[in-house]
């Protein structure tokens, strides 16, 4: 294992202080518990919105704290879910008085560790809301199953919610248009290599020369099965498929089109699919009306990548387009 | 052997148990990368070295204020699914044991039941789910079933431990309906649960602490 | 070799064909030959900046086309400078009747391609002046070698070029202003792993598992030497020695802090190089003025990242600031 | 063998060359991969495709439209440093020989010298720098004293491919001062110069050309 670390102990600690350092005029770190909030946060009369989870993910979720999106981040142990001591904290923080929405990926631990968190905050005065994110459709049957995790989704939850919660929506109103984003986009990945967390030392799984794995989460974790490496376009396709078939678009219907890197694939392969990701939404009849590529929720150096599909409408597209101002998401400010 | 149990021997077992789980880290660890994320041990250790630290620093009075140290530390640093859910478990156990200063057999299963009610409460899990569950039910069971039978403590968290153990090993064949190897659906088969392991080394600490060999 | 593309034969075309999809709103991608210009361009009475070079660099070149920085880009094949055919149109469809500037980074091949194509562009009537980039201290000798490369500086002279052409300097005004920022700046990068070039099919050089690459180029050349793996904080302080003793910056001076990825290092880890290297700077009495971290000039997927220090004036601090963009770059609209 | 090479002969060479540059496309990769950035056999083979297409669309009148038709194509496709190097040098020839529709052995000595003066007026290389000049300049020379003793034009074009092989192996234990492997200082030395092999590989296509085996 060869990394950009000192210690596989202080990763996280001294990764969030680079980020606080290099990004000064956007937020604040705070330590011991370690969470990230506005540089001007709580802001009077504005519902708060945080996120939370395992790192790794990066630039996820602290990348997004700042104007128009997220007024608190709370970055666990590589993988591994915050706990309520952090949570809590983080929550009182982007509280003004009109209540805090928690956005959750679909992860028993951290449903687990922001369900106390929401239990404790509630105790001390905070109203809470809870969206929870569960758009990846690689995890088929959730009757049988902790249910679909929350993959790249959030960031467009985090956006579209973090929108709202900038114009004034209260409370409710944040964490109902936070779910309905949640419940019209759907993700889908496919990993060519695997990651090796800085603790465990060795890759998260393994896949032969000529092998790829189709359906993976951000965290590692092995998707739901492998299949001989593909051409790009044949891969695309491929994680289309269930994202179509499962979100039933009508033709006419417009969408966002989300190709997220896994953070260890170049920029150039991620447009390749892009470009065929948008020829085949075009040919089921779908207006491709708002794009994102890039590195937006990752794992670590994974090579891969994810695409999302996101049924819009004129109120999702007007909050997509309201400025944003945060370290990895930014436009109209 | 003596019939009840008392702080020093609740003390020992957290000690013990933190040294087990860093002895056990990289096992737990490879045992998650397989059907997991590859932090169980990561994140157990964190929690345990924590532990130390705070019976450290502030030594609990009763075994019921010991649980409840160990519940908030392993609650506030363990993180993922397995921090929460142990530190429920042990918050039950510390109110099913109140004030007392001794613990004899029979209030040591009820601690045991209430600890696994409380994974179940928050974890909905049942036995056959390939979860730590089946380490705890049958943990539960055996130590029920001592009690009744008159057992010492000590005998008692055997049977408990042993239990513990021979359910972990029964995850083996299983697919996962729970937490994050449930995702894996059929290749979950043939690997152990590594949270059923963390709590068979838990119960096997306990019952050492109590004077009953491995 | 796994990569997300169809054919190593088509993947530039394809790459950027995608990304002129996903950033409609920003350019215009020109084919055969292939160049991308702003969507506006060429801005009536605006000097035109233009740059390119070998693709595999994303978000470089093309990544800087709108407000405020390039007016056009030429990608060319993979690694390997465009040719005067492309080059030519593209400062032709950049010039508005002020000039052009061409940045160039200095390697052989595009120093001759874009020569021929500056000379052919002027015999057509467009004024061309060049800025050469090299910025990079690991080569040593430069009486010795073809010269130091252009590396990392390279966005930060298009950035503040672009700036001061968008507010209306004149062509010899933009290109002394280029040519000042790259008087200013030095980098150095170190590489965990090489990199993959698609029709190549291997990696571009060889390293144990326990060593890394220090002084690396962008185009998976082997660098100054390699060394056995050492922790982030050592490998920043390797990096900023060479950077701060060819610079010799005084105590008390400004600068902007770069830590730039290779395309597969997380963003976690260039936080943990940031860090120290932020460290170093306030050590040696700098003032870290400005920041910039990502993956802005890449080697594909190569894992390493580079540092880059450029000595700031006022001027650069108020085109550093000015708005800009583009798809890769952008604030302050 | 004929005292003069004409138009046939000039598009019977690039066609050869082509099929050579072909043939060692993963070769000249390789080489560029060890000391530079692995692109040489790409951009080459990328060039002399496009050489093959144009042949058939735009046939050449004479031996310089020719020479012209190959510096034009070179230019705008191969890229990197080779392409305006090899373009260079090709336009360079294309004005030593103007419109003559056969070619003497004077006149085809001249026209390499002028190629090669070409390449170093662009990249300022001298001998023993390992650049392809390392395989030009002992070809010019070959070319010049096979004019001199009145050698026949294959004969000739056989003495200057063989001198630029023999350049190209010369340059393997050398350091390189231009180009991209001159970063690489001292780790350069062992490995051989690729544009001086795809020189070499050109310069035989030649001689074949003209009747000369390899
Ligand atoms: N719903 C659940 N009920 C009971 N135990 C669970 C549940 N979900 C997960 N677990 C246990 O937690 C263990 C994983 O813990 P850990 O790796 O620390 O957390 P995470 O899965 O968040 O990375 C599993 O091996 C399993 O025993
Ligand atoms: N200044 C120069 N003069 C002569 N030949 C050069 C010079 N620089 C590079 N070359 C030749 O170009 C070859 C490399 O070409 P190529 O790989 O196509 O371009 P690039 O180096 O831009 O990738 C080298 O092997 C060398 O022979
Ligand atoms: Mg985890
Ligand atoms: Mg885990
Ligand atoms: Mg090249
Ligand atoms: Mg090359």
């Amino acid at each position: 294992m060869k990394k950009l670390i000192n210690d596989p102990k202080t990763v996280v600690d001294e990764s969030v202080e680079g980020f606080g350092q290099a990004h000064a005029g956007h937020v604040r770190v705070h330590t011991d518990p370690l969470f990230v909030t506005r540089k001007d946060a709580p802001r009077a009369g504005k519902v708060g919105l945080i996120s939370g989870g395992g790192s790794g993910h990066e630039p996820l979720h602290a990348g997004y704290v700042g104007y128009g999106m997220l007024d608190a981040a709370v970055p666990g142990p590589m993988f591994t879910s915050p706990t309520p001591d952090a949570i809590i904290p983080a929550t009182i923080a982007a509280n003004a008085g009109a209540g805090v929405v928690h956005i959750v990926k679909n992860y028993t631990g951290d449903v687990l560790n922001f369900e106390t968190a929401a239990e404790m905050a509630e105790a001390e005065g905070v109203s809470v809301r809870t969206v929870l994110v569960n758009d990846d459709v690689a995890v088929e049957d959730s009757l049988y199953t902790a249910g679909r995790r929350g993959v790249a989704g959030t960031v467009l939850v985090e956006k579209i919610a973090g929108a709202a919660a900038e114009r004034g929506d209260d409370l409710d109103g944040v964490a109902a248009i936070g779910q309905r984003v949640n419940d019209n986009v759907r993700s889908m990945g496919v990993a060519l290599s695997a990651c090796t967390v800085p603790h465990a030392g060795v890759p998260s799984f393994e896949l032969a020369e000529d092998e790829i794995e189709i359906g993976i989460g951000i965290h590692g974790e092995p998707g739901r099965h492998k299949i001989p490496m593909e051409n790009a376009d044949a891969i695309t396709q491929r994680l289309l498929e269930p994202i179509l078939s499962d979100l039933a678009p009508a033709a006419g219907e417009r969408v966002l089109l989300f190709v997220n890197g896994m953070g260890g694939t170049p920029a150039s392969e991620l447009y390749i699919v892009y470009r065929h990701a948008a020829k085949v939404l075009e040919a089921a009849g779908l207006i491709v009306e708002r794009s994102l590529v890039g590195n937006y929720i990752t794992a670590l150096e994974m090579q891969g990548c994810s695409i999302s599909v996101l049924r819009l409408d004129d109120e999702m597209i007007e909050l997509w387009d309201a400025p944003v101002n945060t370290p990895a998401l930014r436009w109209g400010m | 052997m003596k019939p009840t149990l008392d702080t020093a021997w609740a003390v020992q077992w957290l000690r013990l148990a933190a040294k087990v789980i860093a002895e056990n880290r990289m096992a737990l660890i490879e045992l998650d990368r397989v059907i997991g994320d590859g932090d169980h041990g990561e994140n157990m250790d964190r929690g345990f070295s924590a532990v130390l630290t705070k019976l450290d620093a502030e030594p609990p009075a009763t075994p019921g204020a010991a649980f409840k140290l160990v519940a908030m530390t392993l609650m506030s640093k363990v993180g993922g699914a397995a921090g929460p859910l142990y530190g429920t478990a042990f918050l039950r156990a510390a109110s099913a044991v109140g004030d007392a200063a001794e613990l004899d057999s029979n209030t040591l299963a009820a601690a045991l039941a209430a600890a696994r009610d409380g994974v179940v409460a928050r974890g909905k899990a049942s036995v056959g789910e390939k979860t730590m569950i089946d380490a705890w039910t049958p943990a539960v069971d055996a130590a029920s079933a001592a009690a009744a039978s008159g057992a010492t403590p000590a005998a008692l968290l055997a049977a408990a431990a042993t239990a513990a153990e021979a359910g972990s090993v029964s995850t083996d064949p299983l697919i996962a309906r729970k937490g994050r190897a449930s995702y894996l659906g059929e290749r979950a088969i043939g690997h152990r649960d590594p949270g059923s392991v963390s709590s068979a080394l838990i119960l096997r600490a306990a019952a050492q602490a109590a004077g009953e060999g491995a």
